[in-house]
This record gives C-alpha cells, structure tokens and sequence, in this order.
C-alpha cells in the first residue's frame, strides 16, 4: 500500500468544528463520518456569501442577482458532472438527498417499467433508503424483490448473483456501491456487466463510494447513481442523481411544478429539458452552490489520495482493535477492499452503551443498527458499532478511540 | 458522566434482569421499540383485582433499556393498577437512579414504562377501567 | 387603514445584501419577493453555526453533537406548529419546497382517494406547483380536473365555486391563499367551510400567504396548508406540509428510506411515527434549523405588523404608477383584498424589456409568467413585470423604481 | 446600458417586423419558445435549390426576440442553406448591434437562430443533405 500522503494538520484548519469541546474540556474526535460529513470553510463561506451578496431566485430572472445565481448554480451541475465523468450536464440532477435520488427512479422510472411479477434485484447489504422504496414499488405493482446474500465475510458470491440476474423477468438491478456497515466495495463494474449483457439497467448507491474514492461512471457504466452531498463535505439537503442520457430522455417527471414545466395549459403541459424536467419548484440553491465549493475542495485533495488515506487510517485502526478480548469486527480484513467504515461489537457492551461512554471522552462515533437492519438480521445483531473516517482523521484520534474502548472495557469488566 | 451511569447496579440487572420472559397466561402482551435505536421490549401482565399479579419482560437492547425495564417489573410487582397508571418518567429515572440523561438515553430508560401504558390502554380497552380510574392514552413521554 | 409601525431602516440593517451595488454603483433596489425573499443575518449566522459548532446527522445518534442538532431541529418543527397554530408538531412535515409539499399530497394522499372520473377542482390563479402535480394524477387516474374561473379584477365567484363544489365526484380542492400574479386574496375559509359541507377535504397553497399575513391553519380549518421557507426570509431548500392530524394517519408514505422506518425486513416495513414518516433520508438540517431563526425573526415582528406595512406600501405604489399612460394594473385594487404584489403592463413595452432597463437602475423586479400560464392565458397575456415588497422595502424604494419606470418609458417613447 | 440595447432600429424592427406572417406553400415550418421567458418564434421556410427562396416568422415576445428574428430573416433571405447552417451566436448578435448582452437575455437574442437550426435539421430529416454540407444536431448556443 501507498504511503498516504495528505496534509492532514493543514486540512484540519479548514474545519472549525475540531476545535469543538465536548463536556467540558475534551476535544471532539468525530467518527461518524459516513453519517455525515464536516465542512470546511470555503463551504461555509460559499453559503453566507450566496445570502450576502446575491440571494434570488434562479432560471427565470432577467436581474443581475438572478443571472449570478443562475450560473453559480449551474456551475455546480457541471463540477458534478465531471466528478463523476458524466457525458453531459443534462444527466446531473439535484435532489434532496440520496434517498430523494432513488425514489425518484422508482416514482419515474421503475413505475413505468415494472410490472406484475417482474423482479427488483438488491442485496443483503443495502441501506433502507435502497431498500424501502423498491418494497413500496413492488407491493403496489405485484412485482417481486430479491436480496443476493453476502458470505460471512461480508463479500459478494458474484456466481450467486449472476444466477439471481439471469433468471427470467428481472427488470432491475440495485447495488450499494460501498456497504455503510461493513464497508465492503461492491464488484459493480462485474455486475454491471453481467446485467447488460441481459438489458437489465443498473442503479448504484453510490452514497457511500462517490465521497471517499474515485467512481467514473462511464468506466462502471450504471445507468444510474444516486448520492448525497452532505457526506462528501457539501451542505444537508443536496442529492444527486446521474441518469444515462438515453434513459433520462424516456422518464416521466415526479415532483411536478414550477421550473419543470415549459409550457403548461390546463389540461396539459409541455415538460422542461433535461435535466429541469426532475427538478420541480424552487431549488435549494445556496446549498448547491456551496456543493460547488465542497467538489472543489476535494478536487484541490484528489480522490486517489482521499482513498489512500482513508486506507491507511482504516488499516491502523482495524490492526489495534483487532485481538481485544472479546471483539468482533464485521467485514473484509483486507482494506483494500473496504473502505474507511469499521463496524464491531466488543463482549456484551451494547453499542449505544458504548458511544455513550466515547462521548464522555469526546468521541462521537455511531451505534445502531445503521439504517440497515436487512443486513443486521443476516449478521445476527442488533446493532453495531460504527468508526468511520475522512480526511481530516489522524491516527491520533484512533489511539483516543482506542483508550475510550478500553475505558468502556474496564467499567463492563470485559 | 458514564461512571455515574453504568454502576454496579445497572450492570447487574443488565446481566441478570429480573422477572424475565414468558409469561403462559397473560391477560395482556404488549410490544414496542424505540424506532431511533432499535431496543426492543415486550411486557406480560397478569391481572387479578385490578393489582399486578405477575409481570414478565423480553427485550434486547442496552444497558439502559433493559436494567431499566427488570427494574420496573421489580417496582410494580403486586401493585394496584391504579398505583401503575399514574407512574410518570421521573418515577422511573429515579427508580434506576438516572436523572442526568441525555435526550437519546432517556428514551432508552423509558420504553419500559412506555410500553406499560400501551399494555395498560390494551388491557382496558374491552372493559371499563374502575370508574375513579382515569386513564390517559397519551404515551408521549420524552 | 392603520398605519405602519414597521421601524424599517433598523431591519434593513440585519439584510447585508441591500448594501449591495449593481452596475457599478446603483445601490439594489429588491423588489422579487414573492420569488423569494432576503435573509437577515440571524438566519446566515444559524447556518454558520450550527456547520462549525455541531453539524452531525439527526435521530440516531447518541453522542452531543447529535443530541444538539435533532433538539435544534425539532425546536424549528415546534416553531412552525405555533406559527400556524397546528395541533402538535406531528402535523409539521419538512419537505424541499412548497412544490414537494403539494407533490406529496398528491402522491401519498390522493393516490390512494382519488379514483377514475372524480375531481380535482382548482382555480385559475393557481401556480404551475398547484396545477401541473394534479394534471400528472389525474391523468394516471383517469380523474378529471377542473378550473374555477375569476373575474376580470382578479376576484372568485364564490357562487360559482358553489356549484363547482357541489357537483358530484369531488375528491379535493386546492387553492392558493394568495396569487402570485394578482395579490387576491383567497375567501379561504368560506371555500373550506363549503367543501367541509361536503365532506370535501382542501389543500391551500398558502406560498404567498404565510410568509405576508398571519395564517391560522385551526381557524381557516384547511386540511393541507403547504409553503416554503425561502418566501419567509428563511434558506433555500426548505418547504412545511402541515396536514391535519386524523388525515396524516391514514396516508401511505412518500419517500421511502432512512428516518421514515421502525422496522426494516426483506418483504416488509413498519413505517415511523408521524411526523417522521413522511421525512426520507437525510433531512435539511442546516437549514431547517435556520428557518426557526426566520419564524423568530418575523415573530419578533408581528405578523400583523408584517401585514399592514405592505399594504402601506403596495397602496403607496399602486397610487403612484395608476394614471400612468398605457399602464394596465392586474388585480384589486383594493389592498385589503390583495398581498404586496403589483403585476402590471405599460404601453408595449415587454416585461422583459422592463425588467433589463431597471436592472440598470439597480432595480430587480420580475418579469414573466410568473409560474402561472393558466392565468396569462385568462389574462390573455404573454408576461407581465411583477414588483412585490417585504418587510425592508421602503416608499424611496418605490420612488426609485418609478424613476426607472419612467426612463423606460422614454427610451420606448410611451 | 439600456441606452445601448434599446437603440432605435432594434425599436423600429420590434414595432415592425420584416418578414412577419405565415408562409401558405413552406417546405419546412417550425417552432420553438424559451421555456425561462415564454419568448415564442415560428419560422416557415421556402427552400428551391438549396437556398432559401423565402422566409416568414411569427412570434410573440420581448423587444430583442422579436426584433433579432425580425433582422435574422433580412440577412438569410435568398441566401443558400450551406451558409446559413453556418451562423453563429457571434454572427446574431454582431447582426443585431447587442453583443455585451447578459446570460438571460442572450437566449431572447438567439432564440430565432435556435428555431431556425431546429427547422434546417427538420428540412433534411427526410431528405440527404447536400455531400459536402455537414449538418450539426447540436441546437445549444447558449
Ligand atoms: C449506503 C447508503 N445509501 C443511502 C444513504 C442515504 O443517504 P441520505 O440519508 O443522504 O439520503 C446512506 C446514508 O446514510 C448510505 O450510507
Ligand atoms: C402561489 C405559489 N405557490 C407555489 C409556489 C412554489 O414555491 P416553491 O418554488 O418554493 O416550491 C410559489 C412560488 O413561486 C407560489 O407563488
């Protein structure tokens, strides 16, 4: 493995937040980061700067606010669209959240593709906001829904998925393309492969995989992928959906209304281009601008050094927790095929239990069962632990993770 | 802070809860969790002459909840319905000796008592409560 | 008519952006409210704050900086409840805009109630975000929709919208508090008592009207009550369903995923809790948050207050520009019966022309169809230029805006 | 400044449209409206020989649409389709004397040009174009 190579003491400046102290006098270690990320201050910035100087309504305003606003706006769409690669900015469209982006392709999409007993292809892994929405589809259309299990390891057995796809009338496949529990990258260039070559289109969650390493979505080739802003540095209330062109153009709207429409008569209307079309009513346009700010600042860091240093931190912590007494960490030992996400459980010291004790010490980790109770079922637990990592994470903070755990350790007697 | 919290105490109705399980002949069963964390509890009452006559809990979850919840079959064993009804949140923080909770933790130690009025409301439901009885169906309690 | 009270160049100070320049050296003259609205710097800095002192995802976590935000967040859904006098926060749903309000609506509730050949019965005021998400439903269901037309000052007939009413196999209707176009004021509570006599239930479109007058979901007795947060000095990306507590229990839910759930399993799912239900993935915290700081700020005020200093003035602006050659006035004319909104025509002169000619006065007003072509069509116009007033705006302000419009009249000789 | 932009000719050209009216026997008519502004331009053409024989435009407008569609149908009139495929943003709004128009109202300025491109690619759907002519499908100009 590549030595990680970022400047962790000089990123750390940019997010005021971690200098915050928690009861009393403890600094925050924050370790939720696949919850939700920080922000650095060019985002905080671009916010305040938005509201400041040039707040307005965009699109339609022949003003100079408006036409700055517009731009900046737009602007974002094209930073995502090469993010992630995207042929054009016509496949980039901005949702709530990552669970907003994929209800929109089940209301739109799946809704006018999926029919009685046809089948939805997921995994036991997928968050709920990849889950639930195929459970309402597929109950309001007699469709059916599937999970492709995951071995003890927490890997795919790509074979049994193959068989899954190849069966008759499956009409969708839906794969998280990093597991926010076990932290598993999922093999979805080979899935997507195999689901092409029976026309079967692909959605990917990326919520986990576009903030924390490189995804190009003309190397994977998914039809769709869905992801949030808040968890790649940008503002809550920011989603992104990435359609390929030649199915955007054949999807109904959803969220129908102002901005959308290019024509509306009584009885009928006459839809927006692509991308407006999906975007109904006012957008939440300070947040994507400063989204903008966020892709830029990641840009400056680069995606492969995210990775790295992800991996490095990861693999330091994984190695220190690794022979407690009594520990059990959920998914792949190798970090090079995980990401910075350790979920483990320690004796009989329930999760909340435990990050009620770590925030004693300032550490704020996650516990529960991680809006992915499919999976908690076929690990057997109720909950887990969950240390997840970015870029502004040292390896210091992992020893004070680790002298909280034993702290835990010693009041529970394990 | 956690010292305070997770005393001998809670730790040992956590491992050793009291008054678990079953129970064969109950005239009333009730079950809920806290849907932000995922603890569960069932309780299992056995009713004679408006008292408790028995009283069974099932649950997993953690610390809190369920030391919480053995606590709390342990304090209304035998008492009278009545009594039970009227019990209100600090009752109970004050049963397990936690009166600093956060605002997470505290639903933690309350789905016990939760999850009794929801039994209590089920349990009166086709009957008439004592007519001095005066029964709220509000089970907010944080 | 009372006089304002509104200490006016003291809120002005609180709006950073009104010391904006445009043009070179034009101070901006901010006349776009009803697009949106400024925000005073007690809503920036909520956004500031709560990014760098305790940014993290709400609901499920146990550590501080969790337990602060979902508390933050949750004070703004008590806020709003009072706001507009809802029974319990449980009726408050948080949504991107007043546009997925309405959608909401139609997808969850109207889904399930309305069924072939029954009716939506609207208005031709309404805002594309009141009209397009009813065409989609209706035509999915083979439902009808049906317009209640004004008259030429921009009033209903209420005996008209009697008979609309009365009429067999109608299912819902929505209305909009206040046009955005004309500023009529809605008789509101006259229509819902009239369809209640029905037992029809009624959605208002309350965009243009909780943000400009005191709004009483409990006295008017509406059943959906939508807007947004933008329109009321608070952030983009922000809009409030309030639905009536027994018809909020028999709705399906929207957007499935993450926060809306109690139990996940393979097949099936137990949904959460009103109002969590109906709020899917990550919510806006942010800026949800900084809403509660717009509700202070306007409390602080006195929506009365509010009120009255609009109606000062719009009659003030309606005064000045009435006997201009060639102008055309849409609306009452009365401003007790109309919000701060003033669409008007002059000459041949296109509102867009208008609009660039005062953007070179510092000037930004509106032009267009304003979200309303079923409206331009009754109006049997193609746009119209639109000035709408808010709390900061003052009469020099209009004064300055009738200077630019009388240099657009020279440059088109009218 | 506005000064600028609402010159007398872009007045006089608004106020009387060249060219404006339907076209009874056009090989090729089509529409197109800004979806911001709701700007609308019809243009029917008459083509012989690969040239445009004659040119009609309707619409409905702002002063610089319809002014810009107004001089947009003076300058092609007789010329061949080759070069009219051609012409570029540059070319509209050097034609029409507005060139620091900003992002919003350029798309009023080019809206005719977008509608004649629509109506060249429509002409030549059915039809092969002309070898050496190289027809673009790319309508974005702004
Ligand atoms: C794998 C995965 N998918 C989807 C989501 C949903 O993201 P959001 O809550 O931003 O909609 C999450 C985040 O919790 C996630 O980890
Ligand atoms: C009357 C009316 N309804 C609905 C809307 C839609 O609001 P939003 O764009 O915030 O969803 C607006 C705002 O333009 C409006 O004026």
């Amino acid at each position: 493995m590549q030595k990680a190579t970022l400047n962790v003491s000089r990123i750390r400046q940019d997010f005021p937040i971690l200098k915050r102290k928690i009861k009393g006098n403890k600094t925050l270690v924050y370790l939720d980061n696949a919850a939700t990320t920080q922000k650095p201050i060019p985002v905080i910035n671009a916010i305040c700067n938005y509201y400041m100087n040039y707040n307005s309504n965009i699109h339609r305003a022949v003003y100079q606010l408006a036409e700055e606003a517009t731009l900046e706006y737009e602007k974002t769409r094209e930073k995502i669209a090469k993010f992630i690669n995207a042929h054009s900015t016509d496949e980039i469209i901005f949702t709530r959240n990552a669970t907003e982006a994929i209800n929109l392709v089940s209301y739109s999409w799946a809704r006018t593709n999926v029919e009685k007993d046809e089948k939805v292809v997921l995994t036991e892994i997928e968050h709920h906001s990849n889950i639930v929405p195929w459970q309402i589809l597929t109950q309001e259309k007699g469709a059916k829904l599937e999970y492709v299990g995951i071995d003890d390891k927490g890997y795919l057995n790509i074979e049994e998925y193959k068989k899954y796809i190849q069966r008759d009338k499956v009409k969708l496949v839906s794969v998280s393309h990093m597991s926010n529990v076990l932290g598993t990258i999922m093999p979805v260039k080979e899935i997507i492969k195999m689901a092409h070559q029976k026309s079967i289109p692909v959605l990917i969650d990326g919520a986990q995989s576009v903030p924390h390493m490189p995804v190009d979505v003309r190397d994977i080739d998914c039809d769709f992928l869905a992801f949030s802003a808040h968890k790649m540095l940008g503002p809550t209330g920011v989603g992104v959906l990435y359609v390929k062109r030649e199915i955007l153009n054949e999807m109904p709207p959803f969220i129908g209304g102002g901005d959308m429409i290019r024509e509306v008569h009584k009885y009928d209307t006459r839809y927006n281009d692509l991308p407006y079309k999906f975007e109904g009513g006012t957008p939440n346009i300070a947040d994507v601008i400063a989204f903008g700010a966020a892709i830029d600042y990641l840009n400056k860091i680069g995606m492969d050094k995210v990775r790295e240093h992800e991996m490095d931190v990861t693999n330091y912590a994984i190695n220190a927790i690794h022979d407690l007494k009594g520990i059990i960490i959920y998914g792949p030992s190798d970090v090079n095929n995980r990401g910075g996400v350790v979920s483990f459980n320690i004796g009989d010291i329930h999760p909340h239990d435990l990050a009620t004790i770590m925030n004693d010490h300032g550490i704020a980790i996650r516990s529960g069962h991680h809006c992915a109770q499919v999976l908690m079922e076929r690990l057997d637990v109720a909950a887990t632990s969950r240390a997840s990592f970015y870029i502004y994470n040292t390896k210091e903070e992992v020893d004070a993770f680790i002298n909280a755990l034993d702290e835990a350790r010693r009041l529970f007697r394990i | 802070m956690s010292d305070d919290i997770y005393r001998e105490i809670i730790l040992d109705h956590y491992r050793n809860p009291r008054n678990k399980g079953k129970l064969s002949n109950a005239d009333v069963s009730i079950h809920d969790n806290n849907p932000l964390c995922g603890d569960e509890i069932d309780i299992h009452l056995k009713v004679e002459e408006d008292k408790i006559k028995d009283i069974k809990f099932e649950g997993r979850g953690c610390a809190i909840s369920q030391a919480s919840a053995s606590m709390l079959t342990e304090m209304i064993m035998g008492k009278s319905l009545n009594t039970v009804k009227d019990l209100t949140k600090e009752d109970i923080l004050e049963n397990i000796g936690l009166i600093n909770l956060g605002p997470a933790r505290i639903k933690c130690a309350l789905l016990s008592l939760k999850v009794l009025k929801l039994g209590m409301i089920k349990y009166y439901a086709d009957k008439d409560p004592p007519s001095a009885m005066k029964l709220s169906d509000d089970t907010k309690l944080y």
